[in-house]
């Protein structure tokens, strides 16, 4: 395959994720946290929550509600964003809801919310797939029983080739961009978009590569998790 | 929704027992369409402009082309604005107020669908590469809401688009003049969204109102003339297995031609 | 009279109204509805009630409250509109409430709102007057007991010449413009507004040709109830 | 409003058996305006400036000018531009924040007032057409609210306008230069808005608080110096027959020139 | 002292106030209010309450809220201000509460809000203590029952001169700018901002003038306040 | 404040208990400051970027420099702009929307502490006088609230500051060209924020969350380089006498050197 000669801007396999980063329970305030890097995008995410729903009417009786809000920090893009949201952050936050919704025993809450809060603080394309990826970690971390993580990438087409994990750069002038979310234990894509232009066979193409990413990204999730862990248990060790 | 208060729970009922004989509540075929019907002309004041109707719901697009100033990263491309109002004649669930959620993801998942298949030529919309460019605003107004909005606003969309004309300018000493002809926005594809909801292990095409309400997920898939895919959302609080996807994507491409003749056929 | 051989910029007469196409029951969602023509305006009326009062504090014990929403389509004028509201929207939508409150029985519906959405799809001059008749037909459409109907249309002063229904072009070059809302039954006005310059005799004139112009639109609002009613009855019987 | 909740079905009460003897609550006839005062300059550092009352009534008028850019559709025409602030201090019912419905219309019903009239002369307004033109801000603050808003505000209005001096600039080579001196703005029409309420089957002038709070309608006629109508506006939730129409008419006509003689008479 | 022979653009010694005039109960409907000129600044306040707390969620159950909003006129200022809200009025409306707050018995009316509102009719220099003066007395004339009056002055620096009550050239073109607001009886400085530069003993010295001017500014709001008390003498004596 | 409900009112009770005893609830004195961290360069995207953490509070400053045009009243100087977002991430007090009352604060006495004491130099901002200037962002990002955030503010945008390069330019014909080039910002000064809260009778530096909740006052005195203060903020709902505040300028004065050790240390 030809694919395996050619490289890429900067200088990655074309099934190559860019190094990731991921470290959970940054945030001492939240009640669950986390921070990725992806390359060189920059992303802090807290969970809050199963708290009571305020305002009250948008309470469900039967489950709890999952609220998310995506935020790009002004200084995080070039030129500088305006600090309040765009329409394009309305629509991260809802397709993050629903990327995570499905992972999420929200029937044990009733009445309750649980609130995802993004805050991007550099962003270099696929920001929306590292902040779904950081959120299953911080829910986790926030205690909440899940049904399984979701783990996050793109994967696209740029100059003819098949992609995994597009940067800014790639995300701009390629042909195509495909983000997807997957639940690796269950099976399930959780979130898919596709932005560009793409034949049906290389869209299932792109998709199949971006669940191997996710399922890549799965065992980074785990082992942060983990660390966590083992990270409490050494304090309490070291408390005894 | 996957967990429904109660008379959601029986209006489910009622949907997932139809879909289970092959025949929907308003009997439908499980890949069938309603009756469509897309009408050009709608609105004499705008530079194009088209309503759209599928079943019950009922969309109607206006292109406005104005000169304006490039963004500082496109300086050499013309700019497509697309909006759309839940306006609240369309259903006693909208009320007057700024665009909420569902309404942003209607307008960007049409504006997607036009600007990643290049529908436009943004490039053919420069006048003076940096400083004069042709702004595109496609306006969506929903009427009414019996589901499926998103084929509806897209077909009002193009159409709308295909039959816009744009003033000509003349370029002197950097500066534009209005001829005061005009001549058509070259449409170089017509993507067409074809959306199916996903009830309980059951793949619907052109869900109504009551489906969207009682529904898994909702996947569009918008599809081109050669049968490419240039946009794809999915939508909604469930997962999707990849055959399914697989199954959607595929559906999509042999629907998409029902859906262009009928663009093709307005007036 | 010099008036009746003078002939305006779209060939009418000084006393005649333009082509008035009325068509209700045009909206399926909606409780009632109705569809405007009026030369080259275009307006689709939506009545939605009585129904509960949302937010609550603003329901009335005693009566219902009517709330009426003017609202043009960003195309439907020339330069492009910004789709929020306008001062100008939010000061037609109170007289609109204004001209329509006094023909509804809203002491039969205490605690209740009726709202009455009128969106203008393209504007021609006299959009006030055309919204105002149609929501009248939209309401009846809705089945809502009222006192009489109200009809409603303009006259005013162009090179001297006092004139009935202002196109654009007429409102925007003429000396003065007078829409006026009418219960033709109760012989009442309910709207009335004013601007330009005209004598008090030249302002009476006005009104009274307004008044007559409400009078044929009064009938032509009543054929196209009826003609509803007939599509109804037809239907009806279409089904035994 | 015709249907009133019961403290206010009281006071109408009281109000109507005061007007059936021809006499108000506070004494006055039908007809007959409170104290009016109107004091120009009372802001210096606007480019003009008034206060008017009408009783307890009280508003602040500033006038402010700037070089601008003209609407598309005038491009040979100067700016004006008339808002409102129900300043919180003026009533307890008034709240911060955005204009409301009623600051809106009294806004717009000062600004046809001097629109329609062409008090200003806009089209002297221009200094480059198409690129420069004087813009005119009137800005209305009500400082307390005693009823008949609408009056005192189109008096202070006028009265800032009589006051006020534009910045004379120099054209020269398509710009413009400030030439540090000013001249008054040139009032071509003193419009006087007269404001009557209808209760039961009466018409009052000058209506207070209280008479508005239970008035069936009001009646605003804006009259010039030679008795032509510069801006009529009903307002409120009742009909009113042509006699009363026609009634006010006269009234406003016939009262006008008494207020034009404060408005002249002011320092 | 060479501060005493140098002289202010306006003439004024280095140690003296602006021309100062106060006037208690000047708005009809306000529960209590004042109007204050402090050089050719022109301030309206208008108190009302204490009354029933809107939103009744904002109530405290132990006192009362006290709620300030600053807002200036749009004309109030060259050039010509827009008229919403700017982040310089929220602040200033933030400092006005904590200047007056310890002066107020709110703990006698719990529940209830105390709303002060100052309107800028002119501005030029110094508004935020013109209109902390302006407020107090009309808690007064609110008869809200205070602990003490609150004035408020500045003090500053301009060519190397310390200088008592900046007008807007000083503030501009100075090198500091102390507002302060204090309690004369009680010995307290409720309202302490600085801008500018100026060594430690630099402020103590400015702190100390403008305490000084707020002793005299105190002795004009009793004036003012007690002015009101004979007029209202005078008017029942008259009705006698 | 000073009247609380009941849990701050035991709260406030232990705190003082603490206080009286010399030692505060963490164990510090009363005139110690947490754990202060500087980093600098944490946002490579932006010209400047730094975070600084005392105790659990943290804050990520980031600076954009671009190019705009000068304010009417100084057309010879660049132009600053501060901002602070209290984002959600930050407590579960905090929510999505416009800043409040406090995020406007903490923006403005920032920028306050560094547009009094000129540490950017404005004038050497600005490129074609009246025309274009260079505009400095500070944008503050709140990401944990545990108190005292104006002081890591204040840090955080110094910090950043002093890492930020701005673009060089070239003026040739009234027109500006970017050069490729970079060069620092200089910095003039450092000042550097200290504030204290009033509990009780005490004054303690560097409030805690908890502390602030109970809290009579605080002041904030902003210190240069040379022991000058550039600015002060008192805030909260009780006074303070002349002594203390003689003592909250001493205390700050003594800090502030320890502070900046921290701030030049910064990689």
């Amino acid at each position: 395959m030809s694919e395996e000669k050619w490289r890429r801007v900067d200088g990655r396999a074309w099934n190559e994720l860019r190094p990731i980063k991921i470290e959970s329970g940054v945030l001492p305030n939240a009640d669950g946290s986390a921070y990725i890097e992806m390359g060189r995008n920059k992303i802090i995410v807290a969970v809050y929550g199963p708290r009571e729903m305020h305002p009250k009417h948008l309470a469900k009786p039967d489950m709890a509600v999952l609220r998310c809000r995506y935020h790009m920090s002004p200084f995080s893009t070039h030129p500088r964003r305006s600090p309040g949201p765009s329409r394009r952050d309305t629509e991260i936050g809802m397709v993050m809801r629903y990327a995570l919704e499905p992972a999420i025993f929200l029937e044990r809450f009733p009445r309750a919310s649980i609130d995802v809060y993004a805050e991007v603080l550099q962003a270099d394309g696929g920001t929306r797939c590292a902040s779904i990826t950081a959120a299953a970690v911080a829910l986790v971390d926030a205690g909440i029983p899940m049904r399984d993580l979701v783990a996050a990438c793109a994967a696209g087409k740029i100059e003819g080739h098949i992609i995994l994990d597009l940067n800014d750069h790639e995300d701009k002038y390629g042909e195509a961009d495909v983000p997807v979310a997957y639940m690796p234990r269950l099976n399930k894509v959780t979130l898919l978009q596709m932005d560009g232009v793409l034949s049906p066979d290389e869209l299932r193409r792109c998709i199949e590569l971006a669940i191997e990413g996710c399922q890549h990204i799965y065992e980074l999730q785990r082992e942060a998790l983990k660390r966590k862990y083992e990270e409490v248990v050494e304090e309490v060790k070291g408390d005894e | 929704m996957s967990r429904l208060s109660i008379i959601p729970k029986l209006k489910r009922r009622k949907i997932l027992d139809a879909i289970a004989s092959g025949r929907r509540m308003d009997g439908r075929g499980l890949e069938e369409y309603r009756e469509i019907s897309v009408r050009r002309g709608v609105v004499e004041k705008a530079e194009g402009s088209a309503e759209a109707r599928i079943g019950d719901t009922w969309v109607v697009a206006g292109v406005k082309i104005e000169i304006g100033e490039p963004f500082e990263d496109t300086p050499d491309e013309g700019i497509l604005v697309c909006s759309a109002d839940f306006a609240p004649v369309a259903s006693p669930t909208f009320e007057p107020g700024p665009p909420d959620e569902a309404s942003i993801e209607l307008a960007r998942v049409v504006d997607r669908g036009i600007r990643s298949s290049d529908a436009l030529g943004l490039k053919d919309l420069c006048l003076i590469p940096g400083r004069k460019v042709y702004v595109v605003y496609i306006d969506l107004c929903i009427l009414n809401h019996a589901g499926n909005l998103l084929d509806a606003a897209s077909l009002a969309a193009v159409a709308a688009l295909m039959e816009a004309k744009k003033p000509i300018y003349e370029v002197r000493d950097g500066k534009v003049y209005p001829t005061g002809e005009v001549e058509p926005l070259k449409l170089r594809r017509l993507p067409i969204a074809v959306s199916m909801a996903k009830i309980g292990d059951v793949i619907v095409l052109d869900p109504t109102f009551d489906e969207e309400e009682v529904m898994d997920t909702r996947i569009t898939v918008t599809v081109d003339e050669e049968g490419n895919v240039c946009a794809v959302q999915k939508s909604g609080p469930q997962g999707l297995s990849v055959e399914e996807i697989w199954k959607a994507i595929e559906i999509a491409v042999n629907k998409a031609p029902k859906l262009r003749e009928k663009l093709e056929a307005a007036l």
